[in-house]
């Protein structure tokens, strides 16, 4: 294993303490417990909102607080949700009075730690709803499971219900938006080659070079199965079809259309594979009304992508045109 | 021997020794399931624990006290799905310790609470390839040897026993909760990390209760 | 080689392609000869930008194609410079009457090829001034040398003399800005592992688990010197120090802080990397006044960094805060 | 046998014939000392020559017009380094080769013409492990062989043992012009890309004149 970093017990503090201080005309970093808010602190009569997650997904979390979109994010250490301690300040933090939205990733810790935090800030009359985000169509869904993941499709609920906070939304109408496109939102992933968290120093699963794997989180889990290598068409055909099976896009329907890269895949391969869905989007009479090509959820060095399609209505659109000024989003 | 505040901060102790010996083998059970960080996670939150035990001037006065004490330090440091599902098992198993020392009915409420607490914040039942599947039938092991009137430390040791067979009970199995859920049919054939984390802290109290100079500080 | 692409032949024109397809709103693209050019066609009166260079280095240069920043960009093949018959059409396309620079990387190839390109659009009536970017300290300059690469730093370059051209000014004086530029920016960078090129399929040069090379270029080709792999604080030094001393950067001068990845490594290393180079320029008496991290000048999906440093005063640091819409850098 | 135009499209066709057959050689020469695109950029170059050889309908008049098509397609097609270096060494060969077959003399003056041209774009000088390498000792031998009386053929025989031993040369050689000077010292045991394609490309010349059969359309 090689990477830029020192200890990896401490990969994640000097990450975010870097990030601080590239950053600090937009967010303010605190530590143990560790979380990161806005610049200005919480907005007075704004809902708040707040997410967070294991590290190692950047600019995933942290790169989303900002105008427009969170007022606090916490990371927890490499691919481990973060604990109640971290995430109830961080709450305290973004109430400027009119309650808190925590945006929970559906992963079994996430939720769980979110929910010990939501009691500790309702224990500091802290109004707090919760929504989990579970667009990974790649797994299957039924009440007897955890569910679905929460993977890139996060990006599109910070974004929106953001820019509902932001124009002064009550925290129901926050809430219900932010649900609306959990509604809407659906990926799928694909990964040719796996990550190394730096305390486990090997790959978090093994590929041959003839390999890649299906339906994976953005965890280093492998996937749903392992099929031979492919042309990046066919191989964005089997990522983007189930997520437009899944989302019974209809013919004319307005949509997002974001590919997502894990970390580790060059740009240019992106756009090559954004080409790919969007011919099929449109050949199934999709309409793509918005894009985003980049890598906004990531895997450490993953390489691979995720495909992920929201469909829009004006207000929608509406919300993700509105102006972002974030680390990682700004227009 | 009784099991009083000394044992069970013999018990701590040694099932933070353990954890940590264990870290890498726990770590790669979650590598091939999960996302490798179980013993990491576990391994963080035990160390948490030993600081604070060495920070304190004296020992608190129940069992249920230091349990407390090491519910609140992991749902602070281990995060995850291990953080709260732990912190809420030691917590439930503080509320029914506030005893100077367990005796056989203590061990198995201690057990069952602990128990009841998992599956209060993770709605598991047996069989879905969890942490669950190891403390199931160390409850029961504990209630059956208990109603035959065994001793405090036979009543761990057929906890220990019991979660051990359990945890290996779990290779077969297609979890249907946490992370390893997700592999579906993939994920059988493997065995569940917090199945196996929760064989090691029973068989700690165990160990502890059976041989005094274990997890004593060096 | 396992890669996200159809055909190496065509991976260049497929990802332009898509690229053009998802940034439409700011973008034209034109095929054989392939270039790209702003949305809106060239802007009359205004002093046009044209940069280019071979593939692979996404989002450089077409994603620097917008409002502030460049009229045009000249893809070649991967890692290979765009022959004139490209950059010619691509120069008159930026021709808004004012006419235009052409940002070159210092290579061979490109300053050959952008010479030839230049004689073309003269003969076209077209005035066009051309400036030479070297920001690499890891080569060793000289008057009998190819002289200097242009990596990172370019950048700078086409976003300050972007500005300088959209407020205006006439082609002296955004030549002699991005000449200003040129005098003030350096930038050395590192590689933990090679990229691939699609059509040679193995890595561009062999690196053990163990060992790291100082001084790399963005081409893949092999650095100055292979050193046992080091932790991130210490290989940032090894990057940081020569750029200051070439620089000689004195207590007090203010500067840019840009540490780009080479498109293989997670932003959070990054940020590890930037919160080391930023304690060693303040511990040299520099102050930071602006900050970029990210993947801007790639290498594929090589693994590691470049540290860049421009030293600002207050015309660089008002042209670099002026307003920038394209795909790859927005404010 | 005359160094014709017909001569000149089985040179030319030959010489895309070898560069596709060591097009991944001199990519490996090209990835040690530089970015390992070279072969690909010949081959993608010389590829479209071919093409454009095929759609036309006649042949070119004199040697020179071939000349001249060779360099405008290299031009726009082979980019990098080599594009506009070749392309200006062909442009120049062709202004001197305005006739209907060359004589030994005018193979020494295209071979002369073409060097210069390279020199004029690239700026380098022999011993700067570049093709002005390869091409500077081909001009002096064919310059030589000229002034004792040799036949054209014999001329473009002696420039292409000259080239090839040029291309040797540059092993040693640490390069101060193109791509692999960024290396320094480290360019040195390596041969010079460039170099090993203007032996091909000269050694297809020679190879050509001394046998009609090559190089002609299959
Ligand atoms: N719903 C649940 N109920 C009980 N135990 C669970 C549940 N979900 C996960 N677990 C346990 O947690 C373990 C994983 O812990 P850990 O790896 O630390 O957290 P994470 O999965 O968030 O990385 C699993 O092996 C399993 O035993
Ligand atoms: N200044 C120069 N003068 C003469 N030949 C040069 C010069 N610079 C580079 N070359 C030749 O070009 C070759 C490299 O060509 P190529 O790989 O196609 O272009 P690039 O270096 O841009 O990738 C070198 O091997 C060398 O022979
Ligand atoms: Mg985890
Ligand atoms: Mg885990
Ligand atoms: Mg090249
Ligand atoms: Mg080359």
């Amino acid at each position: 294993m090689k990477k830029l970093i020192n200890d990896p017990a401490r990969v994640t503090d000097e990450s975010v303490e870097g990030f601080g201080w590239a950053h600090a005309d937009l967010v303010a970093v605190h530590t143990d417990p560790m979380f990161i808010s806005r610049a200005g602190g919480a907005v007075q009569g704004k809902v708040g909102l707040v997410s967070g997650g294991g590290s190692g997904h950047e600019p995933l979390h942290a790169g989303f607080v900002g105008l427009g979109m969170l007022d606090a994010a916490v990371p927890g250490a490499m691919f481990t949700s973060p604990t109640p301690d971290a995430i109830a300040p961080a709450t305290i933090a973004a109430n400027g009075g009119a309650g808190v939205l925590h945006i929970v990733k559906n992963y079994t810790g996430d939720v769980l730690n979110f929910e010990t935090a939501a009691e500790l800030a309702d224990a500091d009359g802290i109004e707090v709803r919760t929504v989990v985000v579970n667009d990974d169509v790649a797994v299957e869904d039924s009440l007897y499971t955890a569910g679905r993941r929460g993977v890139a499709g996060t990006v599109c609920v910070e974004k929106i219900a953001g820019a509902s906070a932001e124009r002064g939304d009550d925290l129901a109408t926050v809430t219900a938006l932010a649900e609306k496109v959990i509604a809407n939102v659906r990926t799928m992933g694909v990964a040719l080659a796996a990550c190394t968290v730096p305390h486990a120093g090997v790959p978090s699963f093994d590929l041959t070079d003839q390999e890649i794997e299906i339906g994976i989180g953005i965890h280093g889990e492998p996937g749903r199965h392992r099929i031979p290598m492919a042309p990046a068409d066919e191989i964005t055909a089997m990522l983007t079809n189930p997520v437009l099976d899944d989302l019974k896009l209809a013919a004319g329907e307005k949509v997002l259309l974001f590919v997502n890269g894990m970390g580790g895949t060059p740009l240019s391969e992106l756009y090559v594979v954004y080409r790919a869905a969007r011919t099929i989007v449109e050949a199934r009479g999709g309409v793509v009304e918005r894009s985003l090509v980049g890598n906004y959820v990531t895997s450490l060095e993953m390489q691979g992508c995720s495909v992920t399609v929201l469909r829009l209505d004006d207000e929608l659109t509406a919300l993700w045109d509105a102006p972002v000024t974030t680390a990682a989003l700004r227009w | 021997m009784a099991l009083d505040v000394a044992w069970a901060l013999r018990w701590v102790r040694r099932t933070a020794a353990v954890v940590a010996e264990h870290k890498t083998e726990l770590m790669e059970l979650d590598r091939q399931i999960g996302d490798g960080d179980h013993g990491e996670n576990m391994n963080r939150g035990f160390t948490a624990v030993v600081a604070k035990l060495d920070a304190l001037d004296e020992p608190p006065a129940e069992v249920g006290d230091l349990l407390k004490l090491v519910a609140t330090t992991l749902m602070s440091t281990v995060g995850g799905a291990a953080g709260p599902l732990y912190g809420t098992a030691y917590l439930r198993a503080a509320k029914v310790a506030g005893v100077e020392a367990l005796g056989a009915a203590d061990c198995v409420a201690v057990l069952e609470a602990g128990l009841e607490g998992i599956v209060a914040r993770g709605k598991a039942t047996t069989g879905e390839k969890t942490m669950v599947d190891a403390w199931t039938p160390a409850a029961l092991a504990a209630q059956a040897a208990a109603a035959d009137g065994a001793s405090p430390e036979a009543v761990l040791e057929a906890a220990a026993v019991a979660a051990e067979a359990g945890a290996v009970a779990t290779d077969p199995m297609v979890a249907t909760k946490g992370r390893a859920s997700y592999l579906g049919e993939r994920s059988a054939g493997h065995r569940d990390p917090g199945a196996a984390s929760t064989a090691l802290i029973l068989r700690a109290a165990a160990a502890t209760a059976a041989d005094p100079s274990l997890g004593s500080v060096a």
